[in-house]
C-alpha cells in the first residue's frame, strides 16, 4: 500500500463522512464548516491527480468565498430549525434507498466498464506547471468560452446586488454626482463685504 | 328599319320604360310614369303586329337570329338570339296586346295608389321579360325570360307589401316556381349534357339521335332519356303553369292588384308553360311516356281545380281557379299531342280572362276593394259594361257555340277523345266533367255579383257606379277579340298548317289532323256543336246554376249542407296548402334548425371545434395538478428521472 | 415599369398605410382621405393590368423574378394568369369599396382601420400574385394578421371568441400546408411552383399531398365541415372586415385548389375528388338549410357564402368524374363539360365576391342605422328606405341566382357540367335553387317587406350619397356580369384549357 | 490484500464521486424543506461531478476535463451568489426560507 493509496482512502473517507455530515446535522452553520471540510478533503485528492491549480482554487474560491458566503447569509437570517426539520425521519428510508439505488447503479457502470484497469500513471515530469498549462489552454483554446464565463461571473454580481438592492431608504444621506459637479463657487462660499469695524470699538 | 332592329325593339321599348319609369320615378312623375311605359308597349304592340304580319299573312320564313354571345366555353356557344316563327308571333302579340289594355286598365285601377310609378316599372318590366322568354331562339334566353317573369310576379304579388298575406304569397309563388325551376334547370343540363348545345334548333335537329339512349338515375334503372328530359322540363312548366300540385300559388297570389292578375297570373305568365311545351314539341313527340305525364297533370288539374272554383267566395279567387282548370286543359291539349289546339286555347283565354279579371278588378273597384261575392249582388244596373263584357267573357270561358272558347275548348275535348296514349281515357273524363264544372263556377260568378239581392252595405251601395273610361274600354277592347278570335282564327290557326313551321307532331299521334277531315268551317263547327255531349253538359251545367243561384238560392245553402264534406273538402283544396306549410316550409324551417343546432352549433362547433378545446383545456386542467408549486416535488421528479437515464443505461447500453 | 406592375399592386397599399398611420389618431379625415388615394391609386395601377393582359395565353404574364432567399432557393417570383389576374382586379375594386364604406361608420382609431385594410389588400394580392411557394405562404400567412386586428379591435362583442376561432382553424389548416411545401421543396430542390406542376409524384405522395393542401384551402373557402369559424367571424366582424372576407378571402382557397392542388396532384385530386365533391354537395344542401334557420342577418349571408363557395369547388372538382363519365375513348380530349366546371367555379367566385360583399354593406348599412343584426329587430323597411329595398332585393335576387345576375351563370355552368358527371350531383346542387331562394327571400320578407315593423325602423333615413354610390357600382358589377360574362370567361379559357390537359396527364412516374 | 489496496485506479475515483453524489441526493431527499441546506447538497453535487471530471482528465491526459472544472466552477460560483441573493430576499418578503410555504408556481 502505497503513500497514495493510503492518502486517497484517508482524505476520501473524510470527505464521506463529512458529507454525510452536511447532510444530516442540524444546525446549518454545522453543515456549512463540515461542506468547508469537504472541500478542503476534495482539495487534497485533487492534489493526488496533480491538478494543482484547480485544487487550489477549489480552496480560495469555495471556501474562501463561497462558503464565507453561505456562512454569512446563514447566521444573518433568524431560522427556525425546527420546523426546517420537519419530516427528516419521514424520508430518511426513501433518502437512503433513493442514494443507494443511484450509488449502486453508478458503481455498475462504473466497474463493468473497465475504469478499475485505468492505473494511475507516474504523473507529470518534473518541472510541469499545471497552472502554466490551464492558463495556457485557457487563454488559446477556450478564449471564447472564458469570456463568456466572465460575462456570467459579472452578470451573476449586478444580478445579486438588483436582487438583494433596496432602493434609497428615506431620510438617508446621499450624493449627488450631478450636483456636485454643477456645483459653483458662490453655492460654497459667500463673501460678504462689510464695513470695517474698529476692533477697540467693538470690544467696547 | 331591317328586320333585326325591329325584333331587339320589341323588347327593349318596354324594358326602356320599365327604367325610365323606375328609376327616374320621382323625376318623371306619376302621368310620365304611364305615358312612357305605355308609349313603350304600345310601340312593341304595334311592332308585333306588324311582325306577325309577316310572318303569318305574308308568309316570310321563320327568323333565327343571334344578339350577342353570352359567354363561350367548353365549345359552347351561349348566345343570347331571336327565333321568330308562327308559334313566337302569336305569343308576341297575345303579350303585347293584353300588356297594353293592362297598361291602360292600371291608370284607373291604380289612380291612388302612392306605388304608381314602381307599378308601370313592374308591368313594363314584365313585358319585357315575357317577350325575352317567348322570342328566345334557345334555352338560356328561355331560362332568362323564365325567371324574369317570375321575379316581376313576386314582386308584384308583394306589391302592397304592407300586407302580410301579400308578402306571403310572393315568396310562396316564388319558392313553388322555383321548384319547377329546380327541374326545367335539369332538364336544360340534361340537354346540354346530351346535345352539347342550348340553341332550339340545333337541339331539334339532334334529337332524334337521342332516341334509345338511356340515363340511370338510380342505380339499376335506366330511363329514357328524352323522358327524362321531358318530364324534367314539364315540372318547369309546371311550376309556371300552376299545374298539380305545384297550383299552390296562383290563387295566392290574387293578393296582388288586380291588373297583375289578369295581366302575368291568367294572360301571359301561366302559359309560358305551356308555350315552353308546345316549342319543345319536336322533343316530347319522341316521348310517349313524357306525353301521358303531361296529359294525365293537365287531366286532374282541370278537373279538380275547377271544383274548388265552385266554393270560393273571394271573386278573384275563382277567377282563379278557373283559370288553373282552364290552364290544365291547354296541358291536357300538349298531353294529347295537340299544341295547336293548346296555343290556341292559351290565346283565346289570354283574351276572355283577361277580360274576366279586369271585370273582377272594375267591379272590386266599385266595391271599393272588396272582393267577397257575398258582399255583393245586383250590380247589373250600376255598371253595364261591365256587366255585359264580364258576361260575354263568361259564355266564352263556358265554351258556349259561335264564341271564342268554344272553339278552342271543343277542339281540345275532341283532341282528348281522339288520343291513343295511356291516360287518354281518364283525362277524356275529367275534360267532359269540367266542361260542367266550368259552368257553374262562371254562372255562379256572374249571379252573384251581378244579379239578385244586393247584399253590400249601405256605405258602399250609395257610391255604386261604372268604373272610368281607362277601365271600360280594355275591357270593351279585350271583349271583341273574346267573342270574335275564335270564329275567325280557328281554320287558319289549326288546319291552314299555320304551326307546321314551329311544332312538329308525329304524323302517329298528330289527332288534330284527324279531327281537320271533318273540319268544313266554324260555322258548321257551331252547327255540329249542338250533337255533341259537349254542348249539352254546357247547358246542363247552365242550367243547373241558374237553378241553384239565380232562381232558388236556398238550393245552395241546402247543397252546402248536405254535401258539407264536399264542401269542406274543396274548401281546404285538398289540404294542399296545410300539407305544404306542414311538409315543406315548417319542416325545412326546422330540419334547418336542427341541422343548426345539432350539426352545426353541436356537432363541428361543439364536440369537434370547443370540443377539442376543450379536452385540451381539461387534460390542462388535470395535469397542471401534477405543477404542486414545492421545490422538492421537482427535485425529486428530477432525480428519479435520473435513475431512470442511469438505469436505462445500464440495462440498454451495455456494449457500450 | 410595367414589368414591376404586380409588384407596385403588393407594395403599394402596404406601404401606403405609413402615411395613413402617420395621420394619427386625431386626424381621422385626412386618414380616410389618404388612405382612399392609395387604394383608389391601386385600382388605377391595375387598370394597365386588365389592358396589359393577353388573354390569348396561358402563360404566366408580367413575371417578376429574383432572388430572395438563394439557400434555399427562394425566390421573389411573380405573374399572373387567367386565374388570379381577375382575382386581382377583385381585390382592388374591394379596397376602394371597404375603405367608403368604412367612412364614417368607424370612429375609434380611424387611421390604424384603414392602414390595416390598405396592409391586407397588398398582401392579398399578393397571395393571388405569387409563384413561389413560400413567397405564396408567407402572404398567406401574413394576411391574417391585419384581419385579426380588424375583427379583434372593431368587431362585436364577441370579438375575441370570433378572432381566435378564425386565427386557430385557419392556422391549424396551412401548418400542413406549409409541410406539403417544404416536402416538395426536397423532392423538387425548388420553390417554384410552376416547377411543381411538372414534378413526377407518385400516388400516394399525391395523396398525402393533395390532403395537406385540402386542410389549407378547405378551412379557407370554407368547406363544410370546417366551415364554423366563418359566421362567428363574419357576424362580428366590422362591415369592411365581413366584406373583405366574403368578397376576397374566401377566394383564396378556391384559387389555392386551382393553384397547387389540381396541377400539382392531379392524380391525388382525381382519387380524392369524391371527398370534395360530397363536402360540396353537402355545404350546397346542408348548408341551405341552416341558412333558413338564422336570426341574425350577417350569419345567414354568412351560411350562404359556404353553400355558394361549395358551387366553386363543386366545379373544380367534378371534372374527374366527368373525365370518368366519359369513358376512355374520349383519354385524349378533354371531356366536354370539364372546361365548364372550371370556368363555372371560378364566375361563381368572382361573382359571389360582388354579391357577398354587397350583402354585407347592405347589412352594414342597417346596422349603422338601428345597431342590430337580428333579423326581428327589422321589418318594413322598404317603407322607409325605397332606394336601399330595391338593392337589397336585387342582390338579394342575385344571391338565388337569377339569371341575368352575375349569380346565376356560375351556378348555370357549374350545374350544367355537373351533369356532365352524375344525375345526383346536378340534382343536388341544383337544390340551391329552391334553398338559396328560400333563405334569401325569406329574409327580404322579414326585413324588408311588411308594415313597418317598431318605432327604429320608423325613424330609419334612406341611403345617402355616399352608400347609394358604393351599392350601385355594385349593383352595375352584379347585372353587367350576369348579362354578359363572355369578357370574364375568354380571359380565362387558354389557362381553364391549359389546367384542364395538365391535369389529364397523370403525374404518376 | 485485494488490488483495491495496491494501486489507485480510476474506479477508485469515480467511486468516490458517486458516493458523494449519492450521498447530496439523499440530502436533497433529507433536507427538502432548507434551502440552504439544499443549496449546500447541490454545491456537493457539483463537487462531485468535478471530481469525476478531474479523474478523467488527470487519466486521459487531457486538458479539457480541468477547463469544464474550471467553468463549473465559475458558474457554481455565480449559481451560489444569485441564489443566496433570492434567498435573502425571499427572507426579507416572507421570513422564512421553508420551501414547504412557497408554492406559488401550484398550477
Amino acid at each position: 500500500m502505497s503513500i497514495q493509496v493510503l492518502v486517497f482512502y484517508l482524505f476520501g473517507t473524510l470527505l464521506t463522512l463529512s458529507a454525510l455530515a452536511v447532510i444530516t446535522v442540524r444546525n446549518p452553520v454545522y453543515a456549512a464548516l463540515f461542506l468547508v471540510l469537504a472541500f478542503f478533503t476534495s482539495a487534497g485528492i485533487w492534489m493526488l491527480l496533480e491538478v494543482e491549480f484547480l485544487a487550489i482554487t477549489l480552496v480560495l474560491v469555495y471556501v474562501g468565498a463561497v462558503m464565507v458566503l453561505f456562512l454569512f447569509v446563514v447566521m444573518m437570517l433568524d431560522i427556525n430549525l425546527d420546523r426546517l426539520r420537519e419530516g427528516f425521519a419521514r424520508y430518511l428510508p426513501v433518502g437512503i434507498l433513493v442514494a443507494l439505488v443511484m450509488a449502486g447503479e453508478l458503481l455498475l457502470i462504473i466497474w463493468t466498464k473497465g475504469a478499475q484497469n485505468l492505473v494511475l500513471d507516474e504523473g507529470n515530469p518534473d518541472g510541469f506547471s499545471n497552472t502554466a498549462y490551464l492558463g495556457e489552454r485557457l487563454y488559446t483554446q477556450y478564449l471564447y468560452p472564458f469570456e463568456i464565463a466572465a460575462v456570467i461571473l459579472l452578470v451573476a454580481i449586478v444580478a445579486a446586488i438588483a436582487l438583494t438592492h433596496r432602493g434609497r431608504r428615506e431620510g438617508g444621506r446621499y450624493q449627488d454626482p450631478a450636483r456636485q459637479v454643477q456645483v459653483k463657487k458662490d453655492d460654497r462660499v459667500r463673501v460678504i463685504s462689510m464695513p470695517a469695524v474698529d476692533q477697540k470699538e467693538s470690544d467696547a | 328599319m331591317d328586320i333585326k332592329t325591329i325584333l331587339l325593339l320589341i323588347p327593349l321599348l318596354p324594358l326602356a320604360g320599365s327604367i325610365i319609369a323606375g328609376l327616374l320615378r320621382n323625376q318623371v312623375g306619376r302621368a310620365g310614369a304611364h305615358w312612357v311605359t305605355i308609349l313603350g308597349v304600345a310601340a312593341s304592340c304595334g311592332l308585333s303586329f306588324y311582325v306577325f304580319k309577316l310572318i303569318a299573312l305574308d308568309g316570310m320564313a321563320a327568323i333565327n337570329t343571334s344578339i350577342y354571345t353570352w359567354a363561350l366555353t367548353d365549345g359552347i356557344r351561349f348566345e343570347i338570339g331571336f327565333l321568330i316563327d308562327s308559334l313566337t308571333v302569336v305569343m308576341m302579340v297575345v303579350v303585347t296586346f293584353v300588356s297594353l289594355m293592362v297598361h291602360i286598365y292600371t291608370i284607373g285601377y291604380m289612380r291612388d295608389d302612392p306605388g304608381y310609378q314602381r307599378f308601370f316599372s313592374y308591368i313594363a318590366l314584365f313585358t319585357f321579360s315575357m317577350l325575352m322568354l317567348v322570342m328566345s331562339n334557345n334555352f338560356l334566353q328561355l331560362f332568362f325570360g323564365w325567371e324574369a317573369v317570375g321575379l316581376v310576379s313576386y314582386l308584384l304579388i308583394g306589391f302592397w307589401f304592407k300586407k302580410e298575406s301579400a308578402i306571403f304569397a310572393n315568396l310562396k309563388a316564388f319558392l313553388v316556381n322555383r321548384v319547377g325551376d329546380f327541374g326545367f334547370l335539369l332538364g336544360i343540363a340534361a340537354i346540354v349534357a346530351t346535345f352539347g348545345t342550348l340553341d332550339y334548333a340545333e337541339t331539334f335537329a339532334r334529337a332524334p339521335e337521342a332516341v334509345g339512349q338511356t340515363i340511370s338515375i338510380f342505380p339499376g334503372t335506366e330511363w329514357a332519356l328524352l323522358t327524362f328530359i321531358c318530364i324534367c322540363l314539364f315540372i318547369g312548366a309546371m311550376g309556371k303553369s300552376a299545374q298539380a300540385p305545384l297550383h299552390v300559388w296562383l290563387p295566392d297570389s290574387m293578393e296582388g292588384p288586380t291588373p297583375i292578375s289578369a295581366l302575368i297570373h291568367a294572360a301571359t305568365m301561366v302559359t309560358a308553360g305551356i308555350f315552353m311545351v308546345a316549342r319543345m314539341s319536336p322533343l316530347f313527340e319522341l316521348s310517349e311516356v313524357a306525353l301521358s305525364f303531361v296529359l294525365v297533370i293537365g287531366a286532374i288539374t282541370a278537373l279538380f281545380m275547377g271544383l274548388i272554383g265552385l266554393v270560393q267566395n273571394d271573386i278573384k279567387r275563382v277567377v282563379a281557379y278557373s283559370t288553373l282548370s282552364q290552364l290544365g286543359y291547354m296541358t291536357v291539349a300538349l298531353g294529347a299531342s295537340a299544341y295547336s289546339a293548346a296555343i290556341f286555347h292559351l290565346m283565346t283565354h289570354a283574351f276572355f280572362k283577361a277580360l274576366l279579371f279586369l271585370g273582377a278588378g272594375s267591379v272590386i273597384i266599385a266595391m271599393h276593394h272588396r272582393q267577397d261575392m257575398r258582399e255583393m249582388g245586383g250590380l247589373r244596373k250600376y255598371m253595364p259594361i261591365t256587366f255585359i263584357t264580364a258576361w260575354l267573357g263568361s259564355l266564352a270561358l263556358m265554351g258556349v257555340p259561335l264564341f271564342s272558347g268554344f272553339y278552342s275548348k271543343d277542339l281540345i275535348i275532341e283532341a282528348v277523345h281522339l288520343a291513343q296514349r295511356p291516360g287518354a281515357g281518364f283525362a277524356y273524363w275529367c275534360v267532359l266533367i269540367g266542361v260542367v264544372v266550368t259552368a257553374l263556377y262562371s254562372l255562379r260568378l256572374l249571379f252573384l255579383t251581378f244579379h239578385g239581392k244586393e247584399r253590400m252595405e249601405e256605405s258602399v251601395r250609395s257610391h255604386l257606379h261604372e268604373s272610368p273610361l281607362v277601365v271600360t274600354v280594355p275591357l270593351i277592347l279585350l271583349a271583341v277579340p273574346s267573342v270574335l278570335i275564335g270564329y275567325f282564327t280557328v281554320e287558319p290557326m289549326l288546319f291552314g298548317g299555320f304551326f307546321q313551321d314551329a311544332i312538329q307532331v308525329n304524323p302517329n299521334n298528330d289527332v288534330l289532323a284527324e279531327i281537320g277531315h271533318h273540319f268544313h268551317g266554324p260555322m258548321a263547327m257551331a252547327l255540329h256543336a249542338f250533337v255533341t255531349p259537349v254542348f249539352w253538359l254546357v247547358v246542363l251545367g247552365s242550367a243547373a246554376a241558374v237553378l241553384i243561384w239565380y232562381w232558388k238560392p236556398q238550393l245552395a245553402v241546402w247543397f252546402s249542407q248536405t254535401l258539407s264534406p264536399v264542401q269542406r273538402v274543396l274548401d281546404k283544396k285538398y289540404w294542399f296548402d296545410e300539407a305544404y306549410q306542414f311538409l315543406f316550409a315548417r319542416g325545412s324551417l326546422g330540419l334547418g334548425k336542427s341541422l343548426w343546432r345539432f350539426g352545426d352549433a353541436g356537432l363541428i362547433d361543439g364536440a369537434l371545434v370547443n370540443g377539442s378545446a376543450g379536452i385540451i383545456g381539461r387534460l390542462a386542467g388535470f395535469f397542471r395538478h401534477l405543477q404542486s408549486g414545492y421545490l422538492f416535488h421537482y427535485a425529486f421528479v428530477m432525480i428519479i428521472g435520473l435513475i431512470v437515464i442511469i438505469a436505462a443505461f445500464v440495462i440498454f447500453h451495455q456494449g457500450i | 415599369m410595367s414589368v414591376h406592375l404586380l409588384s407596385l399592386l403588393i407594395w403599394l397599399p402596404i406601404l401606403g398605410s405609413l402615411p395613413v398611420l402617420a395621420a394619427g389618431e386625431q386626424r381621422p379625415g385626412i386618414a380616410r382621405i389618404l388612405a382612399l388615394l392609395v387604394t383608389l391609386a391601386a385600382l388605377a395601377c391595375s387598370v394597365p393590368l386588365y389592358t396589359g393582359f393577353d388573354g390569348g395565353t396561358a402563360d404566366m404574364q408580367f413575371v417578376e423574378r429574383m432572388p430572395w432567399i438563394e439557400a434555399f432557393s427562394i425566390f421573389y417570383h411573380l405573374g399572373v394568369d387567367g386565374f388570379s389576374m381577375p382575382l386581382i382586379l377583385l381585390t382592388n375594386f374591394f379596397g376602394v369599396i371597404v375603405v367608403i364604406a368604412g367612412w364614417r361608420s368607424i370612429t375609434k382609431r380611424v387611421h390604424q382601420y384603414m392602414a390595416s385594410f390598405l396592409i391586407l389588400q397588398g398582401l392579398m394580392v399578393g397571395v393571388f400574385a405569387a409563384l413561389d411557394g413560400m413567397l405564396f405562404y408567407i402572404f398567406f400567412e401574413a394576411m391574417l394578421i391585419p384581419m385579426f386586428l380588424v375583427i379583434g379591435v372593431w368587431g362585436g362583442e364577441r370579438r375575441v371568441y370570433a378572432t381566435i376561432k378564425f386565427f386557430l382553424y385557419t392556422f391549424l389548416g396551412s401548418v400542413f400546408m406549409l409541410v406539403g411545401l417544404i416536402w416538395l421543396y426536397l423532392q423538387s430542390g425548388s420553390f417554384a411552383i410552376l416547377d411543381w406542376h411538372v414534378l413526377p409524384l407518385s400516388l400516394t405522395a399525391q395523396t398525402w399531398l393533395f390532403l395537406a393542401f385540402f386542410t389549407a384551402f378547405a378551412v379557407k373557402v370554407p368547406m363544410w365541415p370546417v366551415h364554423t369559424w366563418l359566421p362567428d367571424a363574419h357576424v362580428e366582424a366590422p362591415t369592411g372586415g365581413s366584406v373583405i372576407l366574403a368578397a376576397i378571402m374566401l377566394k383564396i382557397g378556391g384559387y389555392g385548389f386551382l393553384r397547387f392542388s389540381l396541377p400539382i396532384t392531379p392524380d391525388g385530386s382525381s382519387h380524392l375528388d369524391w371527398l370534395i365533391i360530397a363536402f360540396s354537395l353537402i355545404a350546397v344542401v346542408y348548408i341551405g338549410f341552416v341558412a333558413l334557420a338564422q336570426s341574425d342577418m350577417k350569419k345567414l349571408i354568412a351560411y350562404s357564402s359556404i353553400a355558394h363557395m361549395g358551387f366553386a369547388t363543386l366545379g373544380f372538382f367534378v371534372i374527374f368524374a366527368i373525365m370518368r363519365a366519359a369513358g376512355s375513348d374520349a383519354d385524349q380530349q378533354i371531356a366536354q363539360g370539364a372546361a365548364l366546371g372550371i370556368s363555372g367555379g371560378m364566375i361563381q367566385m368572382i361573382s359571389h365576391g360582388f354579391i357577398s360583399g354587397a350583402l354585407f354593406l347592405c347589412v352594414g348599412v342597417l346596422y349603422d342605422r338601428v345597431h342590430s343584426r337580428e333579423i326581428s329587430a327589422y321589418g318594413g323597411v322598404a317603407n322607409k328606405m325605397p332606394w336601399f329595398a330595391a338593392f337589397v332585393v336585387l342582390f338579394f335576387m342575385a344571391n338565388s341566382g337569377l339569371p341575368g345576375t352575375s349569380g346565376f351563370v356560375g351556378e348555370f355552368m357549374v350545374i350544367l357540367s355537373a351533369f356532365h358527371a352524375n344525375f345526383w350531383y346536378a340534382a343536388l346542387a341544383g337544390l340551391t335553387l329552391i334553398l338559396g331562394a328560400a333563405y334569401s327571400l325569406y329574409l327580404v320578407k322579414r326585413v324588408i317587406f311588411g308594415d313597418v315593423a317598431n318605432q327604429e325602423v320608423a325613424e330609419l333615413q334612406d341611403i345617402n350619397i355616399r352608400e347609394g354610390m358604393i351599392l350601385s357600382v355594385l349593383a352595375i358589377a352584379v347585372l353587367l356580369f350576369g348579362i354578359w360574362p363572355a369578357p370574364l370567361i375568354e380571359l380565362m379559357q387558354p389557362t381553364v384549357e391549359q389546367l384542364l390537359n395538365h391535369v389529364m396527364q397523370t403525374k404518376v412516374p | 490484500m485485494s488490488a483495491y489496496f495496491t494501486e489507485l485506479t480510476l474506479a477508485h475515483f469515480l467511486t468516490l464521486g458517486a458516493i458523494l453524489f449519492s450521498l447530496s441526493v439523499a440530502g436533497i431527499f433529507l433536507n427538502r424543506k432548507n434551502v440552504i441546506i439544499l443549496l449546500m447538497a447541490i454545491e456537493l453535487m457539483l463537487l462531485a461531478v468535478n471530481m469525476n471530471f478531474v479523474a478523467f482528465s488527470r487519466f486521459h491526459g487531457n486538458a479539457d476535463g480541468q477547463v469544464f472544472v474550471f467553468f463549473i466552477l465559475t458558474v457554481a460560483a455565480a449559481e451560489a451568489a444569485i441564489g443566496l441573493a433570492i434567498l435573502v430576499v425571499l427572507f426579507r418578503n416572507r421570513n422564512t426560507i421553508n420551501v414547504a410555504e412557497l408554492d406559488d408556481l401550484k398550477g
